[in-house]
């Protein structure tokens, strides 16, 4: 029989790692799915691949479907790739330059802080996390900058602090010219439970009609992720072949899985909301309710 | 006439030339250590990076992709361009209609569009044109209207003294009269139709020089980064190359008259 | 005759209405917020006017410092390069090679330099705007009708004043054709600046409305750009009216009068 | 020769600018050429003589008065009538060698191949006594070649009527008899009329049937004069001849005369 | 007039182009030209009268030979000469109105106010009868118009050596005998060295101390011809005067008999 089509577009990240592998090892076609990759830059990219309809599925941080879905986009989250959670499974940074004299949180206050996107988890990763201090996101000066961009900002003393991922905090962190200091780790202040950082989402008529495939897509997905968290090797020539890593920086490579199923609640996604109210990138309550539609197999 | 033939030798491989000079300048800066060496790496890491892409096949994919999007864009925006300048110069009404619009649509920066083009048109081709249509009719358009309003009234009283149409006018007189100024409208368009191919891969893209420029980025491998951008500069000469051939053939006259250099 | 020129310029206004229209259209069959006709986005500019002007300002500030430099450098280069053809022609590849390099990829080495700040900014605005008035200007000083140039030699001048006196002044229609494109590209590559690295500017709210989705605002946003735009557009074309007459003379006594 | 009127200007008057910029320029000419006549136009520079020629080419409007053609009121270029510009550098196309120019002079020929008219330009410019420089272009030329090829295209077209305007200016005083004798034996051999503005009155009695004379601005028509020496001419015996000698005189009187009127003013 | 050479060529050779399309124009051109004066040079229409001009102006170089001025060879415009181009409606500045194109000729005279320039150009502009076109452009003139600015320009520079080229050739017979006598005239006063290419042998004689014919291409001097006439000219009398007649004569006959030896070739 002809394999069902799955569009699928994604921004380069390490949780698509296991994607890619099971595209390259023919995985999805051997379970009956005929998968077309498009990579595009950055979240509303994703978004705006699937409104326009040159892609059915996506994956992305979960900020852009929850601001889709504000903004009339109709799409629900599906599947988690990733969380972050206490004590030390944490994907995110707030760094700040030794040659800013920041030392703490408070100490942000007026300072240039680097985000790499409006509207981005990283914007909610600022504005939660300096909440602790009593800081408001205007307390703070945002600079957006691009994640590659970062690092030489803050060696430059172009900005004093940023909000970063895997490689760049890898590689700032080793930098001795920025002597990075960690001000926070973790998009939310408080992840005792797992924090939602990645998410696959569709838009509701491809979820109505498409179930199946959707599952057979996460099953594929799971599969391959168990086999790579299982062989560190694969792993690594993954991360060198599809992430454009050197073979050192494979090295330090982790896929940010903290929950071993695919599964997403509402619940997961509720916490982000409230953070994102608290923050002031809502402007009322939200409910979750209508955003997930969980086909994790 | 010793000096002579070395300036003719440089003049020859001029092309040639500037690239070795960007490159040496590059190479001071480099040395002088004006930037970390880390973000501003020296000609041979960045001649490693390009060796090593050139090995594993991805530059000659996206370069191909690239360059052949830029030509294509080129081709179909300076032709655009030109349509347009030649309906503004027969249509008086259409002039005034569409030179506000050209300024009105002008200044608008693709990236702010691409947004809405993508739900409009896709990922695919379309949207290339799209965006590369958007930012290189201009040069073409704009030097257009200019040349052709101010061919010489003698050389169009000549012609309408043969009773030629409007039409023939245009196409005998107006058009190889503006031809010169036309080319340095597609020149500058020839830049930017690449500036745009590459700036769509980085936006929207799947494929191509942008795409790879921003996916090496995000591996943070610096030095290949600049070999990119250093490919980026010489598909400028190349693209150059294609619209002075174009212009020898339409405009050559004008090139010897004024004694230019081939 | 003023009724003529009147119908002709009602005239002038079917075609804009005509692509209002049909942009209205295609954004009612599209229905999503993705792709707001001209109606969504007269509502977004009626609730944020004040927001815009006051973020437009910095990027017009920002965009006028950046396309002056640029004049002031390229315009004297450009008729120096056109003069000195031997030279003009080594350079020129140089130029081309410049001209390809996407400001977004610029970017990164510019802020090596000059940081994040506004003379970043300037500096990569100054270089988009270098590149239609280089070339301009280049090309005009360098196809002069020989005749120019056996007259400024046989007065005796300078090289210097020859640029200034002849190539300059008779350069100037396709100056202002340049100039014409590097306010455009100014413009533009301030936006675009501010949505790569920027703290405020109309291009950051720009960007923070269509990462939220907000599409129409966007487009508010854009659609003062492109007003100034117009703006600038009207003022080179009253001072091309007042400075070159002389060139665009042969309109007005050709044809049947 | 019939005396059937081929272009008649009626109370032809041209103001140029506006408001305080205002220049009259023709002050109400009147005149007619019949078919087959060759009339010669003199009149003191910047009087207007281009003006009027533009303005019976079609070429450019005037402020009141009429011009027809065959009967016909003149509003756009009509059919059949072929200019030799005073401004010849400049009414030649860089882009085009010398041998497509004048080609291009036959554009509107029909039933001419593009090789028949390539041939026929070749032969034009063999006549004219720039055999050997068909393929060079118009800016390799001199001022008097430049002058030569733009006659040559006027030529090509083998015009009902031709409007001549100073097409002999730059050119030295051996090619000119030459080019004079060419004009006179085609304007015959192909049943042209001729109107031919020239600063030399030697050449406007030794072309012309009839001699139009000018007065300065505002222009009107000073004087007529008709030439009694029939359409053969010839360099020697014509310019000998004492009816020649006296319409001649008669020419230069009439302009010295306007002069005597006018002195102060600028020419 | 002490015989002291200003002006001298020796074995100019110019040839255009190379290969296939070469052609020799200059054919080795001597003659000297001596402070105070006139000389008028005339020859066939494309013998290379406009290109000897630029090399004696060192705007352009020759293929061999020497041109010197007041002693030192010339390879750039020297100081002191100024050139009025055959091609008037292109060496005007469509930018700058008619004053100020004039005044332009003075723009390497050292000691002279800006307002002072403009008066003097206003000044040349009368006297070439142009008194009222001072604020107009040169694209609002007609031909012989634009030639008078030319030539104003020309004359506004007082140079040593003043190059004309055809500077007359579109303007009718009374202005150029106006414009004659005011070349003279200024020629005199200002003791300029004058050499001046034409087309009218009456003008080349009128004008001159002495005429150089030159021959067609490859261009070498063919004759010069002494005019006795002494400074003084006059539009009447000059022209009657027996000496002027043989001497026009005399050039007439060395031009046409150029013309027995070559028939065959283009002019
Ligand atoms: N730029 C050029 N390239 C090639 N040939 C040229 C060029 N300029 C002039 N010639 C040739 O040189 C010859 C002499 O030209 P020149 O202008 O000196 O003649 P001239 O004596 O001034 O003629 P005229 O009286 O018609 O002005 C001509 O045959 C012309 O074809
Ligand atoms: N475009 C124009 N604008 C203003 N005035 C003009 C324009 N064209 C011509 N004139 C004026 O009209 C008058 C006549 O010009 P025209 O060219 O017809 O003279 P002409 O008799 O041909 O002179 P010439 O013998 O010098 O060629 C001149 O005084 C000139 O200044
Ligand atoms: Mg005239
Ligand atoms: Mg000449």
């Amino acid at each position: 029989a002809e394999n069902t089509k799955l569009r699928f577009a994604y921004l380069l990240a390490d949780s698509d790692l296991p994607i890619l592998v099971a595209q390259k090892n023919g995985d999805f076609a051997k379970a009956g799915l005929d998968v077309e990759l498009t990579e595009v830059q950055g979240g509303p990219a994703v978004v705006a691949a699937i409104a326009s309809g040159s892609a059915d599925v996506g994956y992305a941080s979960p900020v852009p479907p929850i601001n889709a879905r504000l903004n009339g986009i109709n799409v629900k989250m599906v599947m988690a790739l990733g969380h972050e959670v206490d004590p030390d499974k944490k994907f995110s940074w707030l760094v700040a330059s030794s040659a800013s004299g920041i030392t703490d949180l408070a100490g942000l206050k007026g300072k240039k802080v680097a985000v790499n996107a409006n509207g981005s988890l990283c914007v909610l990763t600022l504005a939660d996390q300096i909440a602790k201090v009593g800081l408001k996101i205007d307390d703070v000066q945002q600079v957006v900058l691009p994640f590659p961009q970062q690092e030489a900002a803050l060696e430059q003393g172009a900005i004093d602090a940023t909000c970063t991922v895997n490689p760049f905090y890898a590689s700032l962190s080793k930098n001795k010219a920025i002597g990075a200091k960690v001000l926070a780790e973790g998009v939310l202040a408080d992840e005792r439970e797992p924090v939602l950082n990645d998410v696959i989402f569709a838009t509701d008529d491809y979820v109505a009609s498409n179930g199946p495939a959707l599952k057979t897509f996460g099953k594929v997905l799971f599969d391959t992720r168990q086999k790579l968290l299982a062989d560190r090797s694969a792993m690594e020539a993954a991360a060198v072949e599809f992430l454009g890593l050197t073979p050192e920086a494979a090295k330090d490579f982790t896929l940010p899985v903290v929950k071993r199923e695919l599964t997403i609640t509402e619940a997961e996604v509720q916490v982000l909301l409230d953070a994102m109210k608290r923050a002031d990138m809502l402007t009322q309550d939200m409910s979750a309710k209508d955003m997930v539609a969980n086909m994790a197999p | 006439m010793d000096g002579f033939s070395a300036f003719a030798l440089l003049l020859r491989f001029r092309a040639l030339v500037s690239f070795l000079i960007i490159v040496a300048v590059w190479q001071l800066v480099a040395a002088l250590g004006l930037a970390p060496e880390k973000y501003f790496p020296g000609i041979p890491a960045i001649v490693s990076g390009f060796l090593g892409m050139v090995a594993n096949g991805e530059l000659a994919a996206a370069e191909w992709r690239t360059l052949l999007r830029a030509m294509l864009g080129l081709a179909g925006a300076s032709l655009l361009g030109v349509g347009l300048a030649i309906l503004s110069d027969i249509s008086p009404a259409f002039r005034r209609g569409f030179a506000p619009i050209a300024a009105l649509i002008q200044p608008i920066p693709p990236a702010a569009v691409v947004p809405m083009a993508v739900f409009m048109l896709g990922l695919g081709p379309k949207l290339y044109a799209f965006i590369i249509i958007l930012v290189t009719v201009w040069p073409p358009y704009f030097n257009g209207v200019a040349a052709l309003a101010s061919v010489s009234d003698i050389q169009i009283r000549s012609g309408q003294m043969l009773g030629l149409s409007r039409w023939q006018i245009l196409r005998q007189i107006k058009l190889p009269a503006a031809m010169p100024e036309i080319f340095a409208g597609i020149r500058y368009a020839s830049t930017i139709s690449l500036i745009a191919v590459v700036v769509a891969e980085m936006l929207a893209g799947h494929d191509g020089l942008g795409f790879l420029l921003v996916r090496k980025a995000f591996a943070i491998r610096i030095p290949e980064v600049y070999a990119l951008m250093f490919v980026c500069a010489a598909n400028g000469l190349v693209l150059n190359a294609i619209v002075n051939a174009a212009r020898w053939q339409l405009a050559g006259w004008h090139l010897r008259m004024t004694g230019q250099p081939a | 005759m003023s009724l003529s020129r009147r119908q002709e310029s009602l005239r002038g206004l079917i075609l804009p209405v005509a692509i209002l229209l049909a942009w209205q259209v295609l954004a009612w069959r599209a229905s999503t917020p993705l792709f707001p006709g001209p109606w969504q986005v007269t509502l977004s500019i009626w609730k944020f006017y004040p927001q815009i002007v006051g973020q437009i300002g910095y990027t017009l500030m920002r965009a006028a410092s950046g396309f002056l430099v640029a004049a002031a450098l390229m315009i004297p280069l450009g008729i120096l390069l056109g003069r000195l053809k031997t030279v003009g022609a080594i350079v020129e590849p140089i130029m081309d090679m410049l001209a390809t390099l996407p400001p977004p990829a610029v970017i990164p080495v510019v802020m090596l330099f000059a940081g994040t700040g506004d003379a970043a900014k300037i500096s990569i605005i100054a270089y988009a705007a270098a590149v239609p008035l280089l070339m301009n200007t280049y090309e005009a000083s360098k196809t002069l009708h020989p005749m120019a140039n056996l007259v400024a030699r046989s007065l005796r001048f300078s090289r210097l004043e020859t640029m200034l006196r002849i190539d300059l002044p008779a350069s100037l229609p396709m100056i202002a054709t340049g100039l014409r494109l590097a306010v455009a590209s100014a413009l533009l590559v301030s936006v675009t600046a501010e949505m790569l690295l920027a703290t405020n500017g109309i291009g950051v709210f720009i960007q923070r409305q269509q990462e939220n989705f907000q599409i129409a605002n966007g487009l508010a946003a854009i659609a003062f750009i492109s007003i100034v735009g117009l703006i600038i557009n009207n003022l080179v074309f009253q001072l091309e009216k007042r400075w070159l007459f002389w060139h665009y003379r042969s309109s007005d006594t050709h044809g049947n009068g | 020769m019939a005396m059937d009127v081929v272009l008649s200007a009626q109370g032809l008057t041209k103001t140029y600018g506006a408001g305080k910029d205002a220049l009259q320029v023709l002050g109400g000419i009147s005149f007619a050429v019949n078919r087959g006549e060759f009339v010669s136009v003199v009149g003191p520079s910047g009087c207007g003589k281009t003006t009027l020629l533009f303005a019976i080419a079609g070429l450019q409007g005037v402020t009141s008065g009429t011009v027809t053609f065959n009967g016909r009121p003149v509003t756009a270029p009509p059919k059949g009538v072929a200019v030799v510009f005073q401004d010849y550098s400049r009414s030649l196309f860089p882009w085009k060698n010398n041998r497509d120019n004048v080609a291009f002079g036959m554009a509107r020929i029909q039933g001419l191949s593009a090789a028949q008219k390539r041939d026929k330009a070749q032969e034009m410019l063999d006549a004219v006594g720039l055999a050997g420089f068909a393929d060079k272009y118009p800016w390799q030329l001199s001022g008097g070649m430049q002058q030569r090829v733009a006659i040559a295209r006027g030529l090509a077209s083998q015009s009902e009527l031709l409007l001549l305007d100073e097409p002999l200016a730059a050119v030295d005083a051996q090619t000119r008899a030459d080019m004079q004798d060419l004009l006179l034996d085609l304007a015959i051999r192909f049943k042209q009329t001729c109107v031919l503005v020239t600063h030399d009155v030697e050449e406007a009695v030794y072309m012309a049937d009839r001699v139009v004379v000018l007065t300065r601005r505002p222009t009107v028509v000073d004087h007529e004069i008709v030439i009694e020496l029939g359409k053969k001419r010839d360099q020697i015996t014509t310019r000998e001849d004492p009816r020649f000698l006296a319409a001649r005189h008669d020419v230069m009187t009439s302009i010295r005369g306007q002069r005597a009127h006018a002195p102060a003013s600028a020419a």
